[in-house]
């Protein structure tokens, strides 16, 4: 399923045009750096995937602290870049504040939205995809407990954590669901105390929507599959199975951040920037999903099920509830 | 004036010129195993601390919490305690400012004095606090002043979730305009950057840090207490409320590193999942500093240009910004163990001009 | 030139100080079983070069033998090696430790890789019963009195299998019981054919025991004599190059009324221990009453206490009629006693303080000095300068810090200050610990001054010599009471010793 | 019954969190029982961590298979006792003040780490995810025990090796020469080198043991909890140690007990996640959960800890 929507921009563009040459799109960001194995790590490889595809120079800044958001975003309006990201949430304010200093300046921001003209805002659906996973989950479950593990408590991992409880609750009403936030998205720690401490309650599957945090729920989980027994995590933003592994990784709710930022700058490269307008990617333009690597792990009634749990979603017979 | 001159000049000047020399080179060298070309990365480092007045205005604003976090800890040291709190007195600061700010709305000229005011009360509180429990308790201060800065993190959060909050923001509602410190004209001067008053606080700081310890009777018992307790008490001085208030001061000084970050550069506090930093580089700044008024401003000149320049050497020149940790670490290095600098710099002296190096 | 009879040759030794030379040229032979004094004044260098024969120090020239071979003595290892063990004047022992784990410290007997307590516990006790030095060899030092822990320092040289032994100043904090004793300790040494070098200011105890005694003066040697054929006087005429009298100048006390009265005090010591058990005593205007007792007894806690710096349980101390119990010390200072503390460096001064600012420790919370606030350095300076001109303390100027004066000048300045407060009570604890003999007699003369101006004074010292000189009465103190009162006049050492010694002193010479 | 289990679990989770503070705080002690205050911890267990992520990933690409965290556990131990050099050079050597020096150990390992792993993971801010990693032990029979068993019996062998070095510890500070040397010249410089102990060795020797013992604390997390290394890695556990240590009196039984008492309160915050009644709690207080409790338990402790007499002093033969 994810396939075909990743390859809609990219792919009609003939590959390895020179087209952008000179063109320079800059990304910011926050204090997590561009490899955390998810978000951030979605972000640049799509940006690379940009560089790769048309030739624009594309760079990253990663921030030392919250002040250094406006000075490196700065940074490239100073050097003329023709689009500038700010990767995530938190850089929802600084991006306004450059936005509206800097008028001619064109900006797009993750996650976040943002209310000026140059500035084009990109959130997804992710409680509809967390509901998926939630039907994966409460249907898999052979213990009837199932645990949720978030980063920061903020509304875009509150829409995992209501679509994931929805999801769950729409066909196992009776599981029980552990929420536990870590409180920080760069604790891989903390993410495996709160795994452990969840699996020791009975949970068998935890989903974790907490960045590199999340590297510690699934070391906690492959630490219980080696001593013999059988736990699940379902990864996040990207599939995560190709960095965890098969035998962990349940399935993952990906968020195509990488898809976002092409389409995005592509749009640009194009001469189509949507300033001042927000797009939000949900099910129906495959923003976020499952992948397909799931048909390894999870059962193929289980992704039938999902399929329909899908359908209803995206036919707007079911409406997934965002807290 | 001429004793502040003497407070200055009491070690060479020559040995901070000569570590801040090694530390650089020595930064040259790691640049060099990685690759990388120094000469490119100072130059870009400068560039983007000097470059534009939008950079400069920048690289002030990275200086001044530093300027206070670092009196905070060269404060507390005058006075034999070790505090390495700073980290969250400054957390403190910004909540009592936010809290003001936000909740408050009056006419600016008693709005903003009284944010100030309750994030430096707020800050020399929570410095007093582990003052306190040292004094009382006998519990060491390093203990509590940790464990208050994982507190202060997490309480200032609970604050701003609980009372401050902007809806579906990860941070509070922003202040009013009336206690606002940003400096509106300069800024906009200075290509927006985010210039404020809390510069001059932290200079009139520094210049309080010398009256206060120098010039008062207040100075006196602290330093007195700071070094020889005992005589202090044969004195008749009481060293347990010195010790608490030296916590407290010190936490003043941090706790309006933290007010000026909110009240000067982001206008809000926003829910933090980790501490800022700018305490234990207080430590640092401190310790660079030789633990005076003056040195501490300098040290907080050049620990805050570097760290704001990094991130012109990352772009410009590709250099990890983490350089610049260790070309401060070495600086240090070479300040402490001055040995090593003395050695270097006799032979070059002797040439020169003969003096006996004590 | 060398002889094989001879321990210890030094040769030419020479020690450079900045701005001073220690050692000038010292040569001094050390002769195998005698004991041989090392007589001259504070600063006279005898500490240096007994330090340099240790390894502690290197010399800046000349050359050492030990048993007859030229060695280089770069470390007290090597020292130790060569059987040279040092009794240093400040004890050198881990407070934490047992007896028996600080005389093994560096030489650990071992089983495995472990070492052997019993093992060492059983050689202590047979070196210590064999030179009749009981200790209790799992007593930690902390808990053990000052005798016994010199004991413990011989021991450590002669579990080494020290030949030549180095007393720097042994008997400076023993009861003339202990110090008997311990001359029957060296004796007994030298007959086991040691060597041993005794530094001492005390002539009797260098003419009841030394076989011969070199003089120093100024880092030079002046002479060196067979005690046999000297006398007393001879020997304090070499080391301060002129006859010298042993006796202060004073006309007798006019006593008026009591201006200090202590009744029944207890207070407890560091470790929650009593240390005073009831001290009674009183003090007249005009009069200095001695108190003689030995270190330990109770002299800090009751220096303490009066002067708000501990806490009484119980009792009464009355300044002039007004209870001074258990105020805080600055109210009893307001009240009209000055201390001269008896650890200068802990108490009296800042030491990294100017001198300027160390004149005013007291005063600087009230005007002139302190005017709103804020100091008036210029009146603090003006005291300063006032001070130290009267009372001629040698320092380079009033904004030097205190750390970088000499022991009798820093003691000056403490005296100033403290008199200067015209004082109804001066409470003068060991006030010329460290001083040279002309520092002394301007100590001592200052003293009697204030009580010839009317002051009581209350003068606390472990020097016999100095109570009998200095006092118109002696109190004596031991283990927390005072067990006698004595007439300077009527006195003798025997007499006050035995009181000093007390039945219920700390029994530490008896073990 | 059911809550029974839930104490052995606790004591599990109590375990994976302390291990590292209980390395650590080792390594101080044996600093600080030297004479040389240890405030760069913190940096000696980022060396490490740093290290054993580095020296894993190598060993695992060349196929070293189950070997591989063993080296790195090396790596980390050898790399700490590298950066504590710097300590003891300053400190020992040129008398620098020792809590700047330890400052600059934090400087320098938070820099110089960050910095090695960018060239050498093509600027990655963090290592490769490590696949060959510590799993938890069970020792036979012992783990069937209830409660205990799963509490004490199923662990990292990394904890295992930590409570042999607290007794290790214990027994070479405690029982050996060596130990006895060291404690005295913490204690009183002066007279150890009257007793012809080299006080410079033993302190470069003390300082050198806390650096591997950090070092092994550092490699610790890395191996057993992240599985990779980053700036914030190892984030104030070094100062947590260093407070385990100062509350733990010097002791090698009293830090362990305080290491464990930092991982217990750590370990209760997500405990009581699992709970309804926490549900109405603030989420902060209970992250703020282990420093409170800390602090009072520290006011509410009667006694103060004392420091080895000479700790934070240059050695001067010279001065007395
Ligand atoms: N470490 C040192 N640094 C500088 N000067 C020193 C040092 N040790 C001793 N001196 C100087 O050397 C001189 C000799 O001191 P020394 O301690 O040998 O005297 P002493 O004869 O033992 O005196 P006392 O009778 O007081 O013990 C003194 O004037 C002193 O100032
Ligand atoms: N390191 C030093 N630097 C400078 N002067 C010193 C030093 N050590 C000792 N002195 C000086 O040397 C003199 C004699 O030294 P010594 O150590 O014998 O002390 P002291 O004053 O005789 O005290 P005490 O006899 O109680 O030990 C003192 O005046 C002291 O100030
Ligand atoms: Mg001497
Ligand atoms: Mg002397």
């Amino acid at each position: 399923q994810e396939g075909a929507a990743g390859d809609k921009p990219a792919a009609e563009k003939p590959s390895g045009s020179k087209k952008a040459e000179g063109f320079k799109v800059g990304m910011v960001t926050d204090i997590g750096g561009v490899n955390d194995k998810s978000f951030n790590q979605s972000a640049w490889e799509g940006l690379k995937k940009v560089e790769a595809d048309t030739g624009a120079s594309v760079k990253y800044l990663q921030s030392k602290s919250d002040a250094d958001f406006i000075p490196n975003l700065n940074q490239y309006i100073k050097d003329k870049y023709n689009l500038t990201w700010g990767i995530g949430f938190l850089m929802g304010d600084a991006i306004k504040t450059v936005a509206t200093q800097n008028p001619d300046a064109k900006l797009a921001i993750i996650d976040n939205v943002v209310e000026a003209p140059n500035v084009e805002s990109v959130t997804f659906a992710e409680h509809e995809g967390a509901y998926l996973v939630g039907v994966v989950a409460g249907l898999t479950t052979k213990t009837n407990n199932i645990g949720f593990v978030g980063g920061l408590d903020i509304p875009v991992i509150k829409r995992f954590e209501a679509g994931f409880r929805e999801g769950v609750k729409a066909v196992n009403p009776n599981a029980k669901l552990t929420i536990n936030y870590t409180g920080a998205f760069d604790k891989p720690d903390l993410g495996k105390a709160a795994a452990a401490t969840i699996y020791n309650d009975g949970a068998d599957i935890v989903f974790h929507a907490a960045g590199a945090t999340g590297n510690g729920v699934f070391n906690e989980a492959k630490d219980r599959v080696k001593s013999g027994k059988k736990v699940w995590v379902i990864g996040v933003d990207k599939d995560q199975s190709l960095e965890f592994g098969d035998d962990v990784t349940l399935t993952s709710m990906i968020k195509r951040v990488d898809q976002a930022v092409i389409r995005v700058t592509t749009d640009l490269i194009d001469g189509k920037f949507q300033g001042g307008k927000v797009v939000t990617l949900g099910l129906k333009d495959d923003g976020v999903g499952l992948p397909e690597t799931s048909t390894k792990n999870v059962p193929a009634d289980v992704l039938k099920k999902v399929d329909e749990y899908k359908a209803k979603i995206i036919s707007g017979e079911i409406k997934v509830p965002e807290k | 004036m001429d004793k502040l001159m003497r407070i200055m000049t009491k070690d060479s000047a020559l040995v901070p010129l000569g570590a801040i020399l090694l530390g650089l080179l020595f930064g040259a060298l790691v640049m060099l195993v990685g690759g990388y070309n120094p000469i490119v990365a100072y130059a870009a480092l400068l560039d983007k601390v000097f470059g534009s007045a939008y950079d400069f205005g920048e690289a002030v604003r990275e200086i001044t919490p530093l300027i206070l976090t670092g009196l905070a800890v060269a404060f507390a040291n005058r006075t034999g305690l070790f505090n390495i709190g700073a980290e969250g007195q400054f957390i403190m600061g910004m909540t009592g400012a936010s809290i003001v700010g936000i909740k408050f709305d009056l006419p600016w000229i008693i709005h903003m004095p009284l944010a100030v005011i309750a994030g430096a009360v707020l800050g020399g509180l929570w410095g007093g606090l582990a003052g306190y429990l040292k004094a009382k308790r006998g519990v060491n201060e390093v203990i509590t002043s940790i464990m208050l800065n994982w507190t202060a993190l997490f309480l200032a959060n609970y604050i701003v979730n609980a009372f401050l909050l902007q809806p579906g923001q990860q941070r509070s509602y922003e202040i009013h305009e009336s206690a606002s410190l940003t400096i509106g004209w300069l800024s906009e001067l200075m290509g927006n950057a985010r210039v404020h008053w809390g510069t001059l606080i932290a200079l009139a700081g520094a210049a309080i840090f010398y009256i206060v310890l120098w010039r008062t009777r207040q100075g006196y018992e602290l330093r007195a207490v700071g070094h020889n307790p005992e005589a202090a008490r044969y004195a008749g001085m009481n060293v347990n409320s010195n010790i608490v208030r030296a916590m407290f001061i010190g936490g003043v000084f941090a706790g309006l590193a933290g007010v000026v970050d909110v009240l000067g550069v982001f206008h809000y506090q926003t829910v933090m999942a980790g501490s800022p930093g700018y305490g234990f580089d207080g430590v640092a700044v401190a310790l660079l500093g030789g633990n005076n008024p003056i040195g501490v401003v300098l040290a907080a000149i050049l620990f805050g240009s570097l760290t704001y320049g990094s991130a012109g050497m990352s772009f410009a020149a590709d250099v990890p910004p983490e350089i610049i940790r260790v070309v401060i670490g070495s600086v240090i290095f070479f300040i402490a163990a001055h040995g090593i600098v003395r050695g270097l710099i006799r032979p070059l002296k002797g040439k020169s001009k003969k003096e006996g190096a004590a | 030139m060398s002889t094989p009879e001879m321990a210890v040759e030094l040769q030419g030794i020479t020690k450079r100080f900045p701005g001073i030379t220690a050692n000038d040229g010292i040569s001094f032979q050390l002769r195998k079983g005698e004991i041989h004094a090392l007589l001259g004044e504070n600063g006279a260098g005898k500490s240096t070069l007994m330090n340099i024969l240790f390894g502690l120090y290197q010399p800046d020239e000349g050359q050492i033998r030990v048993q007859g071979r030229e060695v280089a003595i770069d470390s007290p290892t090597k020292a130790i090696e060569l059987g040279i063990g040092m009794v240093h004047q400040h004890f050198k022992l881990v407070q934490p430790f047992t007896v028996t784990e600080n005389i093994i410290l560096g030489s650990e007997p071992r089983k495995g890789t472990s070492i052997n307590y019993k093992a060492a516990e059983e050689k202590v006790a047979q070196i210590s019963a064999q030179y009749g030095l009981m200790v209790d060899p799992k007593a930690k030092i902390e808990d053990i009195s000052v005798g016994m822990q010199q004991r413990v320092e011989i021991l450590k040289t002669l579990y080494r299998g020290a030949e030549i032994l180095i007393f720097d100043e042994p008997t400076a904090v023993l009861t003339p019981q202990e110090i008997g004793e311990l001359m029957e300790i060296l004796r007994l040494l030298a007959r086991e054919g040691k060597s041993i070098i005794l530094i001492t200011h005390k002539l009797k105890e260098i003419m009841a025991i030394a076989d011969t005694c070199t003089i120093i003066r100024r880092g030079k040697v002046i002479d060196s004599v067979n005690v046999a054929a000297s006398s007393p006087q001879e020997l304090a005429e070499k080391m301060v190059g002129r006859s010298v009298s042993f006796r202060v100048e004073k006309s007798k006390a006019q006593p008026g009324e009591k201006v200090l009265e202590v009744t029944d005090l207890h207070a407890l010591d560091n470790r929650k221990v009593p240390a005073l058990n009831g001290i009674s005593l009183q003090v007249r205007a005009g009069e200095i009453l001695g108190l003689a007792g030995v270190d330990g007894n109770g002299q800090s806690e009751l220096i303490e206490a009066l002067t708000g710096l501990r806490p009484a349980v119980s009792g009464e101390i009355r300044l002039k009629g007004q209870s001074l119990t258990n105020l805080p010390p600055r109210t009893i200072t307001e009240a009209g006693v000055s201390h001269i503390p008896e650890d200068r460096h802990k108490h009296g001064l800042v030491l990294d303080f100017t001198m300027s600012e160390n004149m005013v420790l007291e005063t600087y919370y009230k005007p002139p000095y302190n005017r709103g606030g804020f100091l008036d350095r210029s009146a603090i300076d003006r005291q300063a300068e006032r001070l130290i001109r009267d009372f001629d303390v040698r320092t380079p100027s009033i904004y030097n810090k205190a750390r970088s004066l000499s022991g009798g000048n820093q003691q000056k300045a403490i005296i100033a200050r403290e008199l200067d407060k015209q004082p109804q009570l001066l409470i003068a604890a060991q006030p010329t610990r460290g001083l040279d003999v002309g520092a002394i007699e301007f100590v001592h003369r200052k003293l009697i001054e204030a009580r010839d101006e009317g002051k009581a004074v209350l003068l606390i010292s472990f020097e016999l010599d100095e109570i009998r000189n200095v006092s118109d009465r002696i109190a004596v103190i031991s283990g927390g009471r005072i067990v006698g009162e004595v007439d300077p006049e009527l006195t003798n050492e025997e007499e006050l010793g035995l009181l000093m010694a007390g039945s219920e002193g700390k029994g530490g010479a008896h073990g | 019954m059911d809550l029974l289990l839930k104490l052995g679990e606790l004591i599990n989770i109590t375990l994976v969190f302390s291990t590292a503070l209980i390395f650590t705080a080792m390594g101080g002690i044996f600093s600080e029982k030297s004479g040389v205050v240890n405030i760069g911890l913190e940096g000696l267990m980022v060396s490490g961590a740093f290290a054993a992520a580095v020296a894993t990933y190598t060993a695992e690409e060349a196929g070293m298979g189950a070997a591989s965290p063993w080296v790195g556990l090396i790596a980390a131990l050898l790399f700490g006792v590298i950066f504590s050099l710097i300590h003891a050079v300053a400190t020992v050597t040129f008398k620098a003040d020792q809590v700047v020096s330890g400052v600059v150990i934090n400087f320098l390992a938070a820099g110089l780490t960050v910095y090695l792993v960018k060239i050498m993971y093509d600027g990655a801010g963090q290592t490769e995810t490590l696949n060959e990693v510590f799993s938890k032990v069970k020792i036979p029979f012992l783990s069937d025990i209830p409660v205990i068993g799963k509490g004490f019996f199923e662990a990292y062998p990394t904890t295992y090796l930590a409570i042999f070095i607290v007794a290790l510890t214990y027994y070479v500070l405690y029982k050996t020469p060596f130990g006895l040397r060291l404690r005295s010249v913490g204690e009183h410089p002066g007279a150890a080198d009257t007793m012809g102990i080299r006080v410079s060795r033993y302190r470069y020797l003390g300082v050198m043991i806390s650096g591997a013992l950090a070092g092994l604390g550092g490699a610790t997390i890395t191996l057993t909890t992240t599985s990779s290394f980053s700036h914030n890695t190892v984030s104030g556990q070094g100062f947590i140690a260093l407070a385990a240590m100062i509350f733990g009196k010097w002791h090698p039984l009293g830090a362990l007990g305080a290491a464990m008492f930092f991982g217990f309160s750590q370990a209760i915050r997500n405990f009581v996640q699992l709970f309804d009644f926490a549900k109405g709690i603030p989420m902060e207080f209970l992250y703020m959960l282990p420093y409170v409790l800390t602090i009072l338990v520290l006011a509410g402790a009667v006694g103060r800890a004392k420091a080895p007499s000479a700790l934070g002093e240059a050695y001067d033969p010279g001065k007395r």
